[in-house]
């Protein structure tokens, strides 16, 4: 067993350390532990790139398994292909980067021992869901992240914090009940098929159905991704979620909690049942791109500006949606590139909104009017940040949108007009956005005594803004990560005899 | 006239018996000192299940059959007997606190456990139909007697006297079916009477559907769980947490006898039934548990869920759905007792009602309780990787495997209605201020078993092969024969 | 010596058993309803010992006397627990136990 | 034996057994008046017929024409109800009584006994048993303040002492073991032994708890004239009143005591000397002298009962129950596992 | 078969009772006065019409008691009659029966069940 292999393990044991140490020594220690424990992880992530293959970037790397429950076939077990080290890293760095954010945040005064160590169990928690090839396993995780979460919300939350805790665990909690029907479903089924039980996923995609039964195992795992991604209908609980939650929480739940569902639609619903997706791919990008427009509306009509940054993900999802499942090699390089970049701007913009919290103590659109204006650096990160989120050419999420565009292009016109009709709905709330916060008038008498962003706060915000340049850039270093998978998937959805054996 | 008198393997029963001398040897102190010390009873009963708990461990693989087949011992009777008895041991601390701390006069209470807890030895030990009813007349007496102990609180002389009303009425509808089984198969012995082919079954089938319904009743199963809820509300706490975690072991092993015994001929029956009714238990128990104010109310109804949900597993007449049943059945047992003596500790506090309410900022008063509470609470949710979630996903496993959709989505809906009374509690807990001027007094031992039952009810979810290894023998064992 | 008829016991714990079972729903007064609770296991026996008749064996009379004895017993807690209710207030009737509701 | 002849026999059973309950049972009102006088040094009834031997007819002529009054408030149906159940179970228990062996009369062989059954003891005790809801429903159909206490207290003392008789059969019960009474007479005369040898323990609780349960002197309680003006009778009237002392007085005596003869004194079986055998001065009557014997050791017992009867004080009700809980059952008990000891020697 | 004898002398009993109970009717005179059926209250006019309340605990003991311990003698009867057959078994068998009955009967006297109930003595 290769010291490697040990990659996945660690920097999911690594916050429990810290945890484990956060509860048991004083108070005034615990900030430190969890900034040293989280920044040692992204070290760890870092340090890692070299080591993996982006030659065989489709294969599974960093290969670590333990049997769990041999009878039932569940094993422990964890790897990455280019996709889920991708999130991988995008974890390690939006977790680092919240919780030196929540250092100095003006809602995190108490309770900080239980804070901290809600973040670090969280982001080793995500690290096992991206890891996981173990769908019972994968499951645990990805249910086992409500708790952290809704601990943070409602109690460092913001007025409302109980009934919207309550609202986002029971919307995810009774949604990921039929992903847990529908896994052992095919569990089962695979015992029908192969006379043995087994969660493994490699096991699982051998599996064939009759059409009936895989949609219908397809419409149960995509129940629980569709409220977790979300898409618009059910979409209600985000908003109250990310407008109540804490800044970090909001960034946490932005970056990262939302692409464990798009991660796992792309993940297991193609994956598992190809035929499926097939049979409902034009269903399921029309229902992208209306999730984009209706989000982009609901987005212009808020005058909350923290409830505005969630709806603009919301919008910003339905992009990763359709290119998803417009299977082909643009539509999934744009959704994966989306979910990154997203993960980056998202974070970003909920920093921003928190930040002028802190000097305005309010989240009214009105009131924050031409507010960043006496304030250089934080004004220009902030543009930054919104001209990429918007898909500027340069900015990250360009190349999410553009490639949409390219890929939907390859089907028809009308298709490629609908998406870019999406992308202008988001241009233009950005731009009402970026209007607000800089030209708006207003008397400057308070304004001009809030001082600029720095420190910490600062730091974190670099740690966000600055990959998203990266971003924008040069994507072709992200291709790289996933370029390989997408081929494979391609050619295992297409050239794979369909039908049952 | 001489007959043959086969001498018993005592060997086999030495658990059983070490219990009733426990007992016994309470009653003769009780009798001859007017006030046995509460500690002296204590001890000498710790003793005694503990010299019984590890005669089991380290026996649990001896299996066989003896008192002419009255009596068997197989996997599944060591595994709930092992787990009876570690929770009566469990129970005990909180109990005698509790019963110094409420101030009552009776000692009964250490010996009627004991002698519940070896009927429900028995009970999980046997097919034959007399010493089933014997062993259940045994638990249920001792759990009336139990329920009224509280000197002079009307509530639970009421809920006594429903426990009673409604026990006796299980008990004749359950006889009256073994009646009938009797008549069908000529033979006292379930095994025997199961086995039997006739081509007229409506015996067989009316003697299944009484003998059904009186377990349901014990059990708290929807259209019979009238007392239920004031049984376990009127009697002392601790009492109520040894009636939900091993009176629940002990009721269902009857039902999880015969549930391998079912063949083709009656499985449809079998399986609409049972269907049925569990899926009746789980909404009911949890719709009604959503509107309790009474927190001691509320686990009742919500033990009542439970025993839908583990029905659901007993509908699905296969080898998974038993092993489902086995793990689901040990694993609320775990939770159930937790929850229970969480409130024991509470309400030995003045001022305290049990309402809802009283819980707010519960964290700020005794972090670990809240903290171990929380977990209990989650697991009983089904949050992974709790063992309350493997036992939901295990019955979700066997529902799919027969192909019971209907049955899954219900549950599915019936465990987000509860979602909304856990998840309140924990809040409640949590994100809420604490109220001012209650104190609470909890023993170091009590805390320490409360988190190690708390730990207990995450590890043996986040590493079932424990549980496991010893539920899925069993299960194959049972349905071997 | 003709025996009886095994219908004839069958109806005949049918009838002692309903009248026991309805008397446990319908009856007010708590020592009735124990003794209807005795009725319906009598009912029991009466059946147990039909199928004996009928089988031409012995364990169902054995089992009859464990349900005697057992259900003695519980008639005994039951008028236990009826005379504390009784010390505790005057109430002799069902309606009048109702302190637990929902 | 064909039925008919079979019919025969029964009817003349049944005859003899009336013409004992109800003839001597009357007659026995007269013959306990003269004895209690005697002890009280008084003539006692001299009046109607030589030394009153017509007084028994006197009083049923003078019961039978009284009004019929029935207390208002009351249940009419159980109060008349509590007088059949008081009369029709004391008289069955004759049934099971054996009065002599078999004999042979034309060629019939006839067990002077009307039912000889393998449960005989079992049924004397049911059948007695059911005194209980006579008393009970006396006390409680004529709604009277009296009668209610009267009766319950009755009915206490039946509950305790009926516990109490039945453990003390089991000791000859053991030793014959069988429960036919024709039988365990069979079985002492076998055996050459009567149980009173053995049992003289289970014996005195017998005799204690037949005056318990017949509501003689030292436990009438539940009549005490004095405070309770005679209990559960005191509504009724008439004949109706003439009944209850009957059975309780005399035809329970008579059956009890009848038991304890067949059940220790060995039946109609004479004198007898322990594992040696019997002599029998009685041997010039023949084959009457059983039956004889049988009434001799009956009255002798009935006699007993009038000695105590008019000798004795009365005790208290807690004092009744607890002497029958705490004294007599611990001791049937250690008769119990006595008996079960020494049962093989008697066996052989 | 052999209980016809049984049936036979309980009916006449039966016929014989009635009779006795009609007697007074028939040859009793008829004097109707108003205050002739009153329950018997020491001549003092009655001042509850009803005596039939609810009365002393201690006749729920005993009732209670006799309950357990008939049923135990239930027990013992076929016991005595097989014991000639049962042999050393039998006897431990019927000694741990007794132990039991033994301990039940300490358990009601040591709680102070068997005392008469008085009434100052419960709460």
């Amino acid at each position: 067993m290769d010291l490697v292999n040990l990659l996945i393990p660690t920097s999911m044991l690594l916050p429990l350390v810290g945890a484990f140490f956060i509860i048991f020594l004083p108070e005034r220690y615990t900030k430190g532990m969890a900034v040293v424990l989280s920044s040692l992880v992204f070290l760890l992530s870092l340090m890692s790139i070299p080591l993996f293959d982006f030659k065989k970037a489709q294969t599974m790397q960093f290969y670590w398994h333990r049997p769990l429950l041999p009878e039932l076939g569940i094993t422990l077990s964890f790897a990455f292909d280019g996709l889920s080290y991708l999130m991988y890293l995008l974890t390690t760095l939006v977790s680092l980067a919240a919780i030196l954010w929540s250092l100095r945040d003006h809602q995190i005064t108490h309770r900080l021992k239980e804070y901290y160590l809600f973040f670090l169990l969280t982001e080793s928690l995500l690290v096992g869901v991206f890891g996981s090839l173990d769908l019972i396993v994968f499951y645990v995780f990805y249910e086992l992240t409500l708790v952290p979460m809704f601990f943070v919300i409602g109690v460092w939350g913001y007025k409302l914090r109980l009934y919207s805790a309550y609202k986002f665990f029971i919307y995810i909690f009774v949604s990921s009940l039929f992903l847990l029907l529908g896994i052992v479903t095919v569990a089962v089924e695979h015992y029908r098929q192969f006379g043995k039980f087994s969660f493994f996923y490699f096991d699982l995609i051998n599996n064939h159905y009759p059409l009936g039964l895989e949609i219908f195992l397809f419409v149960l795992f995509l129940i629980a991704f569709a409220v977790k991604t979300p898409v618009v209908p059910f979409h209600t609980w985000l908003p109250d979620a990310h407008g109540e939650a804490p800044t970090a929480g909001s960034v946490v739940l932005a970056a990262l909690l939302l692409k464990m569902g798009t991660y796992a639609l792309l993940r297991f619903n193609i994956g598992l049942f190809p035929e499926a997706t097939k049979f409902l791919m034009p269903f399921m990008v029309l229902w992208g791109i209306a999730s984009i427009v209706f989000a982009s509306w609901f987005t212009i009509s808020q005058n909350n500006v923290k409830r505005f940054v969630a709806y603009s993900s919301i919008s910003h999802m339905g992009f990763v949606v359709a290119g998803m499942f417009l299977l082909n090699q643009q539509g999934l390089r744009a959704s994966i590139m989306e979910m990154f970049a997203h993960g980056l701007t998202s974070s970003a913009l909920f920093m921003m909104a928190g930040f002028i919290y802190n000097r305005l103590h309010s989240f009214n659109m009105d009131a924050l009017k031409g507010s960043i204006k006496f304030m250089p650096v934080f004004a220009f990160l902030v543009a930054i940040t919104a001209y990429s989120s918007m898909g500027l050419p340069g900015g990250s999420s360009f190349w999410g949108k553009f490639l949409t565009i390219a890929g939907a292009r390859e089907y028809s016109l009308w298709l490629a007009l609908f998406v870019l009709g999406g992308a202008f709905f988001s241009v233009l709330y950005m731009l009402y956005l970026l209007k607000t916060l800089y030209l708006d008038t207003k008397e400057e008498s308070r304004l001009v005594h809030f001082s600029d962003m720095r420190g910490y706060k600062l730091f974190a915000f670099l740690l966000v803004v600055l990959p998203t340049l990266l971003v924008g850039l040069t994507p072709f270093l992200f291709f790289a990560f996933f370029d390989p998978y997408i081929t494979s998937l391609l050619s295992y959805l297409f050239l794979r005899p369909g039908g049952a054996p | 006239m001489n007959m043959v008198v086969e001498y018993p393997n005592l060997s086999l029963l030495i658990p059983e018996i070490v219990v009733l001398l426990t007992g016994f040897a309470l009653f003769t102190l009780d009798l001859i000192y007017r006030r046995l010390s509460h500690w002296v009873a204590l001890w000498l009963s710790l003793v005694g299940y503990l010299i019984a708990f590890l005669y089991l461990l380290f026996n649990i693989s001896a299996t066989g059959s003896t008192f002419y087949g009255l009596y068997v011992r197989d996997p599944m009777s060591s595994l709930f007997q092992l787990v009876m008895i570690g929770l009566t041991m469990m129970v005990l601390p909180f109990a005698q606190q509790y019963l110094k701390h409420r101030g009552s006069l009776y000692r009964e209470f250490y010996y009627f456990l004991a002698f519940a807890l070896a009927g429900g030895m028995f009970l999980v030990s046997s097919y034959n139909l007399v010493v089933l009813y014997v062993a259940l007349e045994a638990v249920s007496i001792s759990f009336y007697v139990m329920t009224a102990l509280l000197k002079g609180d009307f509530l639970s002389k009421e809920g006594a006297f429903k426990y009673l009303v409604l026990g006796g009425l299980s008990i004749a509808l359950a006889s009256y079916g073994a009646a009938f089984l009797y008549l069908y198969g000529g033979s006292l012995d379930l095994r025997e009477v199961l086995a039997f082919h006739h081509k007229d079954t409506r015996l067989l089938v009316a003697g299944l559907v009484l003998l059904l319904m009186g377990f349901a009743i014990k059990i708290g199963a929807v259209p019979f769980h009238f007392w239920l809820p004031d049984a376990y509300h009127g009697a002392p706490t601790p009492v109520t947490a040894y009636m939900a975690s091993v009176g629940k072991l002990a009721f269902f092993a009857p039902v999880v006898r015969i549930m391998p015994l079912v063949q083709e001929h009656f499985a449809n029956t079998w399986v609409i039934t049972v269907s049925i009714i569990s899926v009746l238990t789980m909404l009911y128990g949890n719709l009604v548990a959503l509107v309790q104010r009474d927190v001691k109310r509320m686990l009742a109804y919500s033990s009542i869920a439970h025993s839908g949900y583990i029905m659901a597993g007993i509908a699905v007449a296969q080898v998974i759905g038993l092993k489902a049943v086995l793990y689901f059945l040990v694993a609320y047992a775990f939770m159930g007792v937790a929850g229970f003596l969480v409130l024991a500790v509470l309400e030995r506090s003045q001022e305290w009602r049990g309402y809802l309410e009283e819980f707010s900022g519960v964290r700020f008063h005794m972090p670990w309780l809240a903290f171990a509470f929380m977990l209990v609470l989650l697991a009983l949710l089904g949050v992974p990787p709790t063992v309350g979630f493997v036992g939901k996903a295990l019955v979700f496993l066997s529902l799919s495997y027969e192909k019971l959709w209907w049955v899954a989505f219900v549950m599915i809906v019936a465990t987000g209605i509860s979602t909304g009374y856990y998840l309140r509690l924990i809040a409640l807990m949590f994100m809420k201020e604490p109220v001012k001027g209650v104190e609470f007094r909890i023993t170091p031992v009590e805390k320490v078993l409360l988190v190690f039952l708390s730990v207990l009810v995450v590890l043996l979810g986040a590493v079932p092969i424990f549980l496991w290894s010893l539920v899925s023998p069993s299960a194959e064992i049972l349905f071997k024969r | 010596m003709r025996t009886i008829p095994l219908e004839a016991y069958l109806i005949l714990s049918f009838l002692l058993f309903g009248l026991g079972l309805l008397g446990m729903i319908a009856r007010r007064n708590l020592v009735t309803v124990l003794m209807s609770m005795e009725l319906a296991l009598n009912a029991v026996n009466v059946a147990l010992v039909g199928a004996d008749v009928h089988l031409g064996m012995v364990e169902g009379q054995i089992f009859a006397l464990f349900i005697i004895a057992l259900a003695a017993a519980e008639a005994a807690v039951g008028l236990g627990i009826i005379i504390a209710i009784f010390r505790l207030r005057k109430v002799e009737s069902t309606d009048e136990i109702t302190d637990m509701r929902g | 034996m064909e039925l008919g002849v079979s019919l025969l026999v029964i009817a003349i059973k049944i005859l003899v057994i009336l013409g004992v309950v109800l003839g001597v049972g009357a007659y026995l009102t007269w013959v306990e008046r003269k004895v209690a006088a005697h002890i009280q040094r008084r003539p006692g009834p001299m009046v109607v017929g030589w030394h009153g031997l017509l007084q028994p007819l006197a009083d049923g002529l003078k019961l039978i024409t009284k009004e019929d009054l029935f207390p208002r408030y009351g249940n009419k149906f159980l109060y008349n109800l509590a007088i059949v159940m008081a009369l029709v179970p004391a008289v069955l228990v004759f049934a099971v009584v054996p009065f002599g062996p078999q004999v042979e009369i034309l060629g019939v062989k006839v067990k002077p006994i009307l039912t000889d059954v393998n449960v005989g003891l079992l049924l004397v005790f049911a059948l007695g048993s059911m005194a209980v809801y006579a008393i009970a429903l006396a006390g409680w159909a004529s709604n009277s303040k009296y009668a209610l206490i009267g009766s319950m207290r009755k009915a206490g003392i039946i509950v305790s002492y009926e516990v109490v008789i039945t453990f003390a059969v089991m000791g000859p019960v053991i030793l014959a073991g069988t429960l036919s009474t024709y039988d365990i007479v069979q079985k002492q005369i076998e055996q050459g032994l009567w149980y009173i040898w053995l049992q003289p323990l289970a014996f005195v609780v017998y005799l204690f708890a037949m005056l318990a349960e017949t509501g003689r002197v030292p436990f009438d309680i539940q009549e005490a004239e004095a405070e309770l003006v005679t209990g559960f009778t005191v509504e009724y009237g008439g004949m109706k009143f003439g009944i209850f002392p009957l059975v309780e007085w005399y035809v329970e005596v008579l059956s009890l005591s009848a038991i304890a003869v067949v059940l220790f004194l060995g039946g109609w079986s004479p004198i007898n000397i322990p594992f040696l055998g019997f002599v029998d001065p009685l041997f010039f009557l023949g084959p009457l002298s059983p039956f004889v014997w049988f009434i001799l050791k009956v009255t002798l017992l009935f006699l007993f009962v009038l000695w105590l009867h008019w000798t004795l004080p009365r005790y208290r009700i807690d004092q009744i129950t607890e002497t029958a809980w705490k004294v007599m059952l611990p001791i049937t008990f250690i008769n119990l596992v006595f008996t079960a000891v020494i049962a093989p020697l008697v066996w052989r | 078969m052999e209980y016809l004898g049984l049936v036979i002398l309980a009916l006449v009993m039966l016929v014989i009772a009635l009779v006795m109970i009609s007697l007074n009717y028939l040859f009793g005179p008829k004097t109707p006065s108003p205050l002739q059926d009153y329950p018997y209250e020491c001549g003092v006019p009655l001042y509850d019409k009803t005596a039939q309340s609810t009365f002393h605990q201690g006749y729920y003991l005993l009732g209670l008691l006799l309950l357990l311990f008939d049923i135990e003698a239930a027990f013992l009867f076929p016991w005595t009659v097989v014991y000639k057959h049962l042999g050393l078994f039998g006897f431990v068998e019927f000694l741990l029966f007794l132990l039991i009955l033994t301990y039940g009967l300490l358990y009601a006297w040591r709680k102070g069940a068997l005392d008469w109930q008085f009434e100052e003595e419960y709460m």
